[in-house]
């Protein structure tokens, strides 16, 4: 199962973790760090070494905000939020795995949240 | 046409001593895999090469030459990657108007640090004329065995 | 027709391992002309080339022809094997079955039938070789040195210890290079300046070396032995006869707000500047770019302080033309810019700086005077993060180095040391990917930073520097160890920039038609075995530019440079290359195609007599080439109409029959 | 000067200013902005997914759509831009990603790229000039002084976005200067303000808008300005603290320098 979701993964991203230096800078950079539970070199790290499941079940992949500050300072390349952005996939493409629906949405209008707040967090969060 | 999976290209390849033979040890050295197809021929300059040598190779069977040289100004002898250049255009039209596809000739510079270009240039290279096939119009059919 | 012997090399299992070295030397004992042909372990070595002598001998060869590894490592040595059995060393031919076909191939049918190609090209050509004669040329026994950092100057003083002259040219005022600018060097922490001033002043008394300070390389021609420079010396618009160096001008000249390069541009200078006080040669240099004499004719306050009457407002670049037997590239090396970082705050703040600067803000003969200050505010900094790494290990197809810079590691070791030492009220940290230690007590001196100074080294990278109004750095970084994203509010920052060659190497390796690599360090002859020469013959290599080096390595390099200059000029007179153009005067016309496209100039034309039908005689123009000057590159073979030109060891018919025996397959 | 115009779906809705501002200003400096007909939604993010294809298809039909006409494509949210930019790129370089969009949509004539995305920004500098709004400048914006605020989607990721050096940039502050304003110069301009994650943690974008807030009002700005309706509206609502600055689209600055702001 791993396995298979490793490739799909590096499939999906494009993204080569063979490159990484395990320098981290890409989680020195990350504004989100504190809310994750696996931070993005542990993401490339885990995913290199097939430990998908654990990335899959937690909610660090609900986390990044592809900001793309670690793909743009990474020194080797690597783009680790592509890998964030796979294991996602991974999980949302799944049927009945959507992490928001339309229905979770009125709750959380106001007056000025703009639409593009709305159609991203769709698009990141649910298939 | 010869069935272009059976089909093993003879490939000519001149290489200059100082850049483009040393870029193609680099490749070596480092076990940068290229087809087998590719027969380097070393020449001490780009400009040592005559276009006589090229005929030459397509007369006998060859079905791609390609020559290297150093990157333009780095010439070891100055200005020799230039007249090879100059040459080269020449003949590349004229074989052009002989009805020779210019995917079969090339020019290309890659250094003595290059190994990397040498191979991936190489691979191309083969990958093109293979696609094109077996060279007959020039080929003379009295040197066929 | 010849007697040819084959001798197939298995080069241990480099080659026999996906080469069927046996079937390769059966199928070309087979070939039309060879006479014998066997296969051994290791060619190149003494039992291997005692078969090839023997061989020689007893089969009475006329020509050899060596499969084995490439040429550019070998031919050499078997060039004297077979002269050493008493045949002409071109009498034989190398076919490369290592680096072009063992080391790149899998398959091992198909690499033995490339081989046996490779073989035959190698047979068909030896057919046609006829024996050289290597002419001689005369060695000018001058060395010029391109630098005067360490580098260039540990080369210089080694070649006029040996006797002979050398010059050095260094486009800065002085001489010392990067090395002046540095405080302390690890792992010993004694003084650069105590260490390289008394180098900088035995350069300027020996009498065997001269130095062309604040002078650049215009052009180099000419080949090893012979080689002939120009040399422009800029105008210093100061008689540098007459300069004592008292220094007046540079107290009283007006312009005061030119950035000094020297301290990195943390402080000022004037227009009138001698770089620093143990400046070689110490003299005035006026700037051109902010001296309001020469801009605007108005001022001369310089000329009316000058007791000595040095200043020369109207003086011109100079050239000088010299000719010298070898040159020693010492171009040394930069950091790089850090505009792309700027993730750091480097544009930012003033705070955040690079560690060259760093080391002025250490130096007694700094800006600060040897006290380490803020550049912001001039207040004591009590927290400072120093980041490896900036530039350096970066992906070929970003923006950084993809090398490890090998000092960076080092020398942050010794700055978080001594900040320690001398502020024990500082707190550092050191943010590290790996700490690169391999030398004599380096590893100590790291471990000594960490255990005996308290510094904090921690393994991870700084992601963001964010500087605040009241002077603080917002430092955030990652400490992979324990997992944390850590926020240090830092006094001070310091970025290991990574370090590339001078701008000036590679118009400078063109002129010496010296390659480089893709980062424009200079190439070795060989990586291993030769690694202070070029490939291009009397060029040598000292210092960082061959690849980032510290000052040990560096000095250790350039002594080896010089030996090998010092080799070449003890010699009175050098082997040519046999392999040269040769006209044949039968079939010459005269046209002078040839001559226009040599780039040497070694072709000129004669008026010679000839035999015509019917016992006349006619007078020719017919082209001759000078052999001592002529490099054998052959672009005058191909401009030749008439076929008369032709190249020693690289003929038309040896390249076609070469040509014939791959397509004949 | 003639560009197709990709408004993006919030521009018609909650940041009307940012859109209305543009277009005024544009006419006064003489360029015409043609809103592509029948544009749908970018989706506000790039999928990352190499083999996310529906999602990317409706900036690939704008794009094709700008290519049919002949015209440069001027975009203004900067999630609409990094959208656009990013799907171009991939329709350029990312052969497999090309075919399979290119099969799904069976255009006359395949679309590889061809057309070029441009900001507004990058409008006002490249094609009008900033010396050119100088000159336009009626109401100069005196003694304000004004931090650019470019968030992540104008800048990153720099290989694709190429609108200025990512760490370094300075296309904003050259407009501020064009208005007449003083640029101030901080750090936090190009870090994130939370985004679209304030759908699902708000916190995150409280935490990100109050420090990028922070950062500009402690280097002494009196105003930030953004391209980016999402970052004004995380800058505005979330960002708490003591220093709450105002925070405006950068086109409503040039529309009132301009004198075209009603």
């Amino acid at each position: 199962m791993s396995k298979f979701d490793k490739e799909q993964i590096l499939r999906t991203s494009g993204v080569n973790v063979l490159k990484c230096m395990r320098c981290g800078k890409c989680s020195a950079t990350c504004p989100s760090y504190d809310e994750m539970e696996y931070h993005p070199h542990q993401f490339v790290y885990m995913v290199e070494k097939g430990e998908i499941d654990k990335l899959m079940n937690s909610p660090s992949i609900y986390k990044c905000l592809s900001c793309f500050a670690c793909v743009e300072r990474c020194p080797r390349g690597v783009e680790p939020a592509k890998v964030v952005e796979a294991v996602r996939l991974q999980v949302i493409r799944k049927q009945g795995a959507n992490h928001m629906t339309p229905d979770d949405i009125p709750a959380l209008l106001d007056d000025d949240l703009p639409q593009q707040a709305i159609v991203t967090a769709m698009r990141k969060y649910s298939k | 046409m010869q069935d272009v999976k059976t089909f093993k290209p003879k490939i000519v390849a001149f290489c200059c001593n100082w850049c483009s033979y040393a870029g193609a040890d680099l490749a070596g050295t480092n076990r940068l895999n290229y087809p087998a197809d590719v027969k380097i021929i070393r020449v001490p300059c780009s400009c040592r090469v005559n276009p006589m040598f090229i005929l030459r190779a397509f007369q006998r069977g060859a079905d791609g030459v390609i020559l290297c040289g150093c990157h333009p100004g780095d010439c070891h002898y100055t200005s020799g990657n230039y007249y090879a250049r100059r040459r080269m255009t020449l003949l590349f039209s004229m074989l052009d108007y002989l009805g020779i596809e210019k995917e079969r000739t090339r020019v290309e510079w890659v250094s003595a640090a290059e190994g990397a270009k040498f191979a991936a240039t190489m691979n191309e290279f083969v990958k093109t004329v293979t696609e094109l096939g077996e060279n007959k119009r020039l080929e003379d059919l009295r040197c066929k065995k | 027709m010849q007697r040819i012997g084959v001798f197939v090399c298995w080069c241990g299992s480099n080659i026999a391992a996906t080469v069927d070295v046996k079937a390769v030397s059966e199928a070309l004992g087979h070939e039309p002309g060879v006479v014998f042909s066997t296969n051994y372990q290791y060619m190149c070595s003494e039992a291997g080339q005692n078969i090839i002598k023997d061989a020689i001998k007893e089969h009475h060869l006329t020509g050899v022809v060596i499969c084995s590894c490439s040429p550019r490592m070998h031919e050499a040595t078997f060039r004297k094997t077979v002269a050493a059995a008493g045949l002409n060393s071109y009498m034989l031919e190398v076919a490369n079955i290592r680096e072009q076909c063992s080391w790149i191939h899998k398959d091992k049918a198909e690499a033995t039938e490339k081989a046996i190609i490779l073989g035959r090209a190698a047979i068909a050509k030896v057919q046609l070789n006829a024996p050289l004669t290597a002419g001689e040329s005369p060695v000018t026994k001058r060395a010029l040195v391109i630098g005067g950092g360490i580098a260039g100057i540990q080369t210089a003083l080694d070649i006029a210890d040996a006797g002979f002259e050398v010059d050095i040219v260094e486009k800065q005022p002085t001489i010392g290079g990067k090395m002046t600018q540095i405080d302390k060097t690890f792992p010993t922490l004694d003084c650069a300046a105590c260490i390289l001033t008394p180098k900088m002043v035995d350069c300027a008394q020996n009498d065997k070396i001269n130095i062309y300070a604040y002078s650049e390389v215009q052009e180099v021609k000419g080949f090893v032995g012979n080689f002939h420079v120009k040399i422009k010396k800029k105008a210093r618009y100061v008689d540098t006869t007459k300069c004592t160096g008292c220094g007046e001008c540079t107290e009283k000249c007006p312009m005061k707000k030119i950035p000094n390069e020297f301290n990195l541009g943390l402080d000022n200078r004037r227009a009138i500047y001698i770089p620093f006080a143990q400046a070689v040669p110490k003299v005035a240099t006026i700037d051109p770019d902010h001296c309001n004499m020469l801009k605007n004719g108005k001022c001369g306050l310089c000329a009316k302080v000058c007791s000595a009457g040095a200043i020369d407002y109207k003086q011109q670049d100079q050239i000088v033309e010299r000719e010298y037997g070898a040159i020693v590239v010492a171009t040394g090396y930069n950091p790089i810019k850090l505009d792309d970082y700027d993730e750091y705050a480097y544009s930012l703040s003033k705070d955040v700086v690079s560690s060259l600067e760093f080391e002025r803000l250490t130096n007694a003969a700094g800006p600060t005077g040897g006290t380490l200050l803020r550049p912001s505010d001039g207040k004591h900094p009590h927290t400072l993060v120093f980041v490896q790494c900036v530039g350096s290990r970066c992906s070929a197809e970003g923006k950084g180095k993809s090398y490890c810079s090998k000092i960076c590691c080092m020398y942050t070791a010794k700055h978080a040391m001594l900040c320690r030492e001398k502020y024990p009220d500082t707190e550092v940290y050191v943010f590290y990917i790996d700490v690169r230690s391999p030398g004599k007590n380096y590893d100590e001196f790291y471990r000594r930073a960490v255990e005996e100074y308290g510094v904090h080294y921690i393994k991870g990278q700084v992601g963001k520097v964010v500087p605040r109004s009241d002077g603080k750095l917002m430092v955030q970084a990652s400490d992979l160890l324990s997992n944390e994203q850590l926020h240090i509010e830092a006094d001070m920052v310091v970025l290991a920039a990574a370090i590339e060659p001078d701008k000036s190497a590679r118009p400078l390796a063109t002129m010496l038609t010296a390659s480089m690599d893709t980062n424009d360090f200079f190439t070795e002859a060989h990586a291993k075995l030769r690694p202070v020469e070029s490939p291009t013959a009397g060029i040598y290599l000292s210092g960082a530019c061959q690849g980032p080096k510290d000052i040990p390595d560096t000095v250790a390099q350039a002594g080896a440079a010089a030996s090998k200059v010092i080799g070449l000029l003890a010699k009175d007179k050098l082997t040519c290359n046999p392999c040269v153009a040769h006209s044949d005067e039968m079939m010459c016309n005269g046209c002078s195609s040839c001559e226009k496209v040599c780039p040497y100039g070694a072709i000129s034309y004669v008026d010679k007599e000839f035999r015509m039908p019917n016992r006349t005689t006619a007078i020719r123009r017919v082209a001759q080439v000078n052999e001592a000057v002529c490099q054998g590159c052959g672009a005058c073979t191909v401009a030749c109409p008439s076929g008369a030109m032709d190249l020693k060891g690289f003929s038309n018919s040896q390249i076609m029959a070469e040509v014939d025996a791959i397509c004949k397959m | 000067m003639i560009f197709s115009y990709y408004p993006g779906c919030t521009l018609k809705n909650k940041a009307q200013d940012l859109d209305r501002y543009a277009r005024a200003s544009a006419e006064k400096l003489g360029v015409t902005l043609q809103e592509l007909e029948n544009w749908q939604c970018c989706g506000g993010a790039f999928s990352m997914g190499k083999d996310e294809i529906a999602s990317k298809l409706a900036s690939v039909r704008a794009l094709n759509a700008a290519k049919e006409q002949g015209q440069d494509l001027v975009t203004l949210c900067s999630a609409c831009h990094n959208v656009l930019k990013q799907a171009n790129d991939a329709m350029a370089n990312d052969a497999e990603f090309s075919d399979h969009a290119n099969n799904y949509m069976q255009l006359d004539q395949p679309y590889r790229g061809e057309t070029k995305v441009i900001h507004y920004l990058e409008l006002l500098r490249d094609v009008v000039g900033f010396e050119n709004v100088k000159k336009a400048v009626v109401n100069p914006l005196k003694g304000r002084k004004i931090a650019a605020y470019y968030g992540c989607l104008l800048l990153r990721p720099g290989k694709v976005m190429q609108m200025d050096n990512p760490e370094n940039p300075r296309i904003m502050e050259d407009f501020i200067r064009a208005i007449g304003a003083e640029p101030v110069l901080w750090a936090n301009r190009n870090e994130c303000c939370g985004g679209y994650a304030v759908m699902e943690d708000k916190k995150i974008a409280q935490k990100k808008s109050t420090a990028v807030m922070e950062n500009a009002a402690d280097m002494q700005a009196d105003t930030l300005v953004t391209a980016c309706p999402l970052c004004l509206y995380n800058l505005t609502k979330n960002a708490s603290g003591e220093h709450r600055l105002p925070v405006v689209y950068f086109t409503e600055l040039l529309a009132e320098a301009l004198g075209v702001k009603d």
